[in-house]
């Protein structure tokens, strides 16, 4: 596939990176405890949010799952805030009442952070459902894992979709492994774009870890989606690292493991962008120091953050609180 | 006044909804063509259009979630789950998704869905046909619950609760569609507060939904033996209307409460342990409690009259806590 | 499709002639307000299980949905115990508690009168798997009407059984109908049989209105499901009356109710077995009398019935009662 | 007596479970080579093979109502769903299904199947992956509800709810898993009484799993304080045991009743509700509640401590129905 012009080219690549990095950070300040609670990590599947969110308008959403902070990130979601959320603190993106799992901002229209696997789906349906029937143009994209896709709520949102013509792109994000379940064990149908093709809408894999690959594809199932139809992307991926920060990541071969991590989508896609003369080393050097420098401030930010008064504990259950 | 049934009160409030703001729109399982398996939304489909009352699959968590999300995107969706026995299956929905975004969110995302369903046993539909699970949604932070018992809250209740920014669950017993009763057309009422709609002195019945009848008729059949009984509709079972309540028991030092649930860990136990936690050095007895006997509802008549609350049993319960 | 054996052929047309006056009695009963609750008739559709419940043997089990009058019927539940617990009577084969909707047997393995749409295909798999676990190769059948298809349960049941090659036989009943919503309007993939092999197992569509059909197909699919393996039927049908006795049934045009009335099973079926001389018109009406028969008796027993005793409502709640 | 955790002695009673009867198998969510989400089936994979420990896909509405047909056909199924939290996909099988059956056939068909759950608060999960729902299973006939709070009761009430002829819902507190206690290896314990842990004559504290601990800790403090406070791990949520609880009631005449769920509509209403009903003239102060706050649980681990029930608050709510 061609590569997009050289400036969104850096941009990908970067913005790749700073999730990269975003995230290793989150790993090493869960080991310090300033993280709590369920940490999940994206790392390796970076492409997918990357190539994604770069095809959508400011206005568009995104519905996520735990896995989400790299999807937060690149909506627009700032790392301070998201940060900051992740240590709790009354400055993050969720008022330090979600955590990892549960990233929110309306001003970017990024609707979680949702943890009951394939509960979000209805929701994202919802949301298109909402666009098309006050005549808006825009798009609902909805990432979920490839384990979701056994839970009764894909069958019936995607049954609908389809029925109803919901303008929303559902994006699996198939990493093989629903924690320590493997695809062929909880799959009868392991090609999962022909599972969704059955339900009447357009449905095709992508190759995961290329992210000019993603970028294409959601430019085209974008143009679908924003005539008003529902489309279904298979990404394969992979994820380098354990399920969440409690998983001993004992069902999967060190063999398996590293022969993924050559497909790494940043080291390949850094290659190809110094093969292609759009970037050369030095210029990969300073992305990574760039996202560092961001993340450093991130976690300064998060470090001084406060903690919402106890006082407030109450607040947010209603939006119209009775006397 | 007029008189109507509790149908129609719900079918005109429905239709007021959908005329008076174009995001409102109505979908469940026959809600459309077939009006409604109470017939409640007929006629509306052939005025609003399939677009704005719309049939759904049998997908209830697909749909609930469906409407939530809508809601979450600007529209304000009226949900007909058919019955409250099938929205044990978009329980998820409501509870981990309508109820917890707002706080998850830190504030950032309401969601101005309501839910209607019907509830209660009473007309031999047998075990899976009849709960009455209204305390298990009334236990849930982030929800509010209304039970329309009269046709004027059948009429108006419905507008607050599309207005209002929170998820509302609406629970319409089953055995009330047909009945008819005077319509208050005053105007929108609350949705927060009990209502007292007889007054007595002597001890105070609570009732909600389907036993606000039974209480009524219990207070009659009291009224006859020379009791005085005042009678509240709960209406909101979440929040509670505290001050009502206690304002009544203040004056009655003896309550019953009329709850078609089961016993164990139903509603009538929380207005129990509430009241007395409220007026235990005024309280003349123990907060009676008639519910439902504690098996799954049974097909034949005979057994399912004997495993509901029935008034004969209010009426001696107002006793037993007046003293015998 | 060839006809069975003149005894069998006999048989078919007189089982649905029992099944069809039964529920014609149903009908005029709860008119007489003897029946009560919900009441759901079959006619039209008796075809479907009569053709499957005569390839079984007495130890397969069946599970029904609310609209199982004819196949507790036939799995050998007595038209005097079916009747009984229709006027929630004692004597009834769920004792009264069941009504209708909730017939039980366990003498002949019939699992229910299951009456949340889509709600007993998991425990149709459950049997099924227990069958499996424990080396017994008897069968299990599930009925449920092409409305369920929407429902989760029916995906993650169909994935189940697939993947775990569950000796299950899925026979949905496609009426086009679910209450009032018609199959176009509920189902994105109407061809019920492509959705169902989504799933990796085997599926086909059978005429639902040929007894023979079923009788074949049945035969045909439970020698698959005997070696251990799900196979799921569409049969296509039609219900002559309404979804229940509360539904005005507005939503079907009298021409096409009239046209499915012209391929009646019962109808059809008569005339092929006089045609091909297996039985004469006199034979026929003889079978139509014995039914009437069973039925007045199955009337009067139920008539004659008792009431359980008020004093017995808790019981039954638990095998295991506390003191 | 031998020291042990909490998850140990768990899996312990699913390894003698497996060994003991060929009938029983162990389903759920990463049960198999992973060895549970808790880390409760390690190894039993590897011992009694795949057919018997069995990863399901995640569908808890499927795998859950297979479970229970698998019992109806024969064969004594433990379904692991991972948590209470996913329970909710799983309740319209659990409630229309499993606690329904025995009733709606007459009393044909029992459904022996043991369900259990992980459940509870205090690990900065959140509002969706936070809660205590106990209450709604207790609310319903048809089901037992059992919910061990010490090793000894981990260890030994799977055997005994194996054996129970109808459905047992197991609830374990997340927060127990890693927790040691003293092992009472005497052998099989019931699954219908509750138990007094503590002795003591001027308050009466009841917990059940999670906040047993919580009790005892509580009960301690009080003794520094000069009060005996006697405290009763529930242990079966339903049915509740009245006996041992009047009992103790009948000695202390002060109850507080601890109970992570939320306040409104929790098991603490019911226990609270039934005490102030049997001994109401005994009562020297209404019963006490320490429960969760009605919030969404949040993640902030000073707000979500905010929002649990703590050591402090009970031994105030003792104090305070000691007359402050
Ligand atoms: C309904 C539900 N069941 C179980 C869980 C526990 N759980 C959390 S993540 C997960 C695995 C999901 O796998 P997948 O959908 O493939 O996404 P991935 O984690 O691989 O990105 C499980 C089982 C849950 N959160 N929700
Ligand atoms: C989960 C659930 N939702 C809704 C209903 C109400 N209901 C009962 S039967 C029915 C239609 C089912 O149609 P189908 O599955 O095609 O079977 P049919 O009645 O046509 O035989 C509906 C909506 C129910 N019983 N269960
Ligand atoms: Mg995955
Ligand atoms: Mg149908």
């Amino acid at each position: 596939m061609r590569l997009p012009p050289p400036d969104v080219s850096r941009t990908l690549l970067g913005d790749m990176i700073r999730i990269r990095v975003m995230e290793e950070r989150c790993a090493e300040l869960y080991q310090q405890t300033k993280i709590r609670g369920f940490l999940h990590l994206a790392v390796g599947e970076e492409a997918i949010a990357t190539g994604v969110i770069h095809q959508l308008d400011p206005d568009d959403a995104v519905v996520g799952t735990y896995r989400e902070h790299g999807h937060a990130l690149l909506k627009g979601v700032t790392a301070n805030a998201i940060m900051a959320e992740m240590f709790g603190k009354a400055e993050g993106c969720s008022g330090g009442r979600g955590g990892s799992m549960h990233l929110f901002d309306a001003a970017t229209r990024f609707y979680g952070g949702n943890a009951i696997v394939g509960g979000h789906l209805p929701l994202a349906a919802g949301l298109g459902f909402a666009d098309k029937m006050l005549g808006r143009s825009r798009a609902t994209v909805c990432f979920f894992g490839e384990g979701a896709m056994a839970e009764g709520e894909f069958h019936e949102t995607m049954n609908l979709v389809s029925l109803w013509d919901v303008p929303v792109l559902f994006c699996c994000e198939n990493n093989l492994y629903a924690m320590g379940t493997s695809l062929e064990t909880s799959e009868a149908e392991t090609n999962l774009a022909v599972k969704a093709a059955g339900y009447g809408l357009p449905a095709w894999t992508v190759d995961g870890m290329d992210v000019v690959a993603v970028y294409d594809a959601a430019a085209r199932a974008l143009a679908t989606v924003r005539a008003g139809e529902p489309v279904f992307l298979e990404f394969r991926t992979y994820r380098f690292r354990a399920h969440s920060m409690f998983d001993p990541d004992l069902y999967r071969s060190r063999e398996e493991i590293e022969e993924w991590k050559t497909r790494d989508p940043i080291l390949t896609f850094g290659e190809r962008l110094q093969r292609e003369e759009v970037l050369d080393e030095a210029g990969i050097a300073r992305l990574w120091d760039r996202a560092g420098e961001e993340m450093d401030e991130a976690v300064a930010f998060a470090e001084a953050g406060t903690l919402e008064p106890v006082d407030n504990l109450e607040r947010h259950v209603y939006r119209r609180e009775v006397a | 006044m007029t008189e109507i049934t509790y149908r129609d009160a719900l079918h005109d409030a429905l239709e007021e909804a959908l005329s008076k703001d174009e995001r409102v729109f109505i979908m469940g399982e026959d809600v459309a063509d077939y009006g409604g398996t109470y017939a409640v939304t007929k006629g509306l489909y052939e005025k609003f259009g399939r677009h704005r009352v719309r049939n759904t699959p049998l997908s209830e968590s697909g749909f609930v979630g469906l409407g939530i999300g809508a809601a979450l995107g600007g529209l304000k969706p009226i949900v007909e789950v058919m019955t409250v026995n099938f929205s044990l299956l978009a329980l998820d929905q409501i509870v981990n998704t309508a109820a917890t975004f707002l706080h998850m969110s830190g504030g950032q995302f309401n969601v101005p869905v309501v839910i209607r369903m019907a509830t209660g046993a009473g007309r031999q539909l047998a075990a899976q046909h009849s709960h009455s699970l209204e305390c298990w949604f009334a236990h849930v932070p982030g929800l509010r619950v209304v039970a329309p018992a009269t046709v004027t809250d059948a009429r108006w209740m419905l507008a607050t609760a599309l207005d209002d920014p929170d998820p509302v669950v609406m629970f319409e017993h089953a055995t009330l569609y047909p009945t008819t009763g005077d319509l208050d057309d005053s105007g929108p009422v609350d949705i927060d507060t009990a209502r007292v709609l007889r007054s007595g002195s002597d001890v105070t019945i609570i009732g909600w939904g389907g036993t606000v009848h039974k209480a009524l008729s219990a207070a009659g059949e009291l009224q006859h033996q020379g009791v005085e009984a005042e009678v509240i509709d709960l209406r909101s079972l979440r929040p509670i209307d505290d001050a009502t309540i206690m304002a009544s028991v203040s004056q009655t030092n003896r309550v019953v409460v009329v709850d078609e649930g089961w016993r164990s860990g139903g509603l009538s136990a929380e207005l129990a342990a509430r009241i007395t936690e409220a007026a235990f050095y005024h309280l003349d007895a123990p907060v009676a409690r008639v519910c439902s006997r504690e098996v799954p509802i049974p097909y034949a008549k005979h057994l399912e009259d004997a495993a509901l609350p029935q008034v004969d049993e209010v009426v001696a319960a107002a006793r037993e806590v007046l003293g015998g």
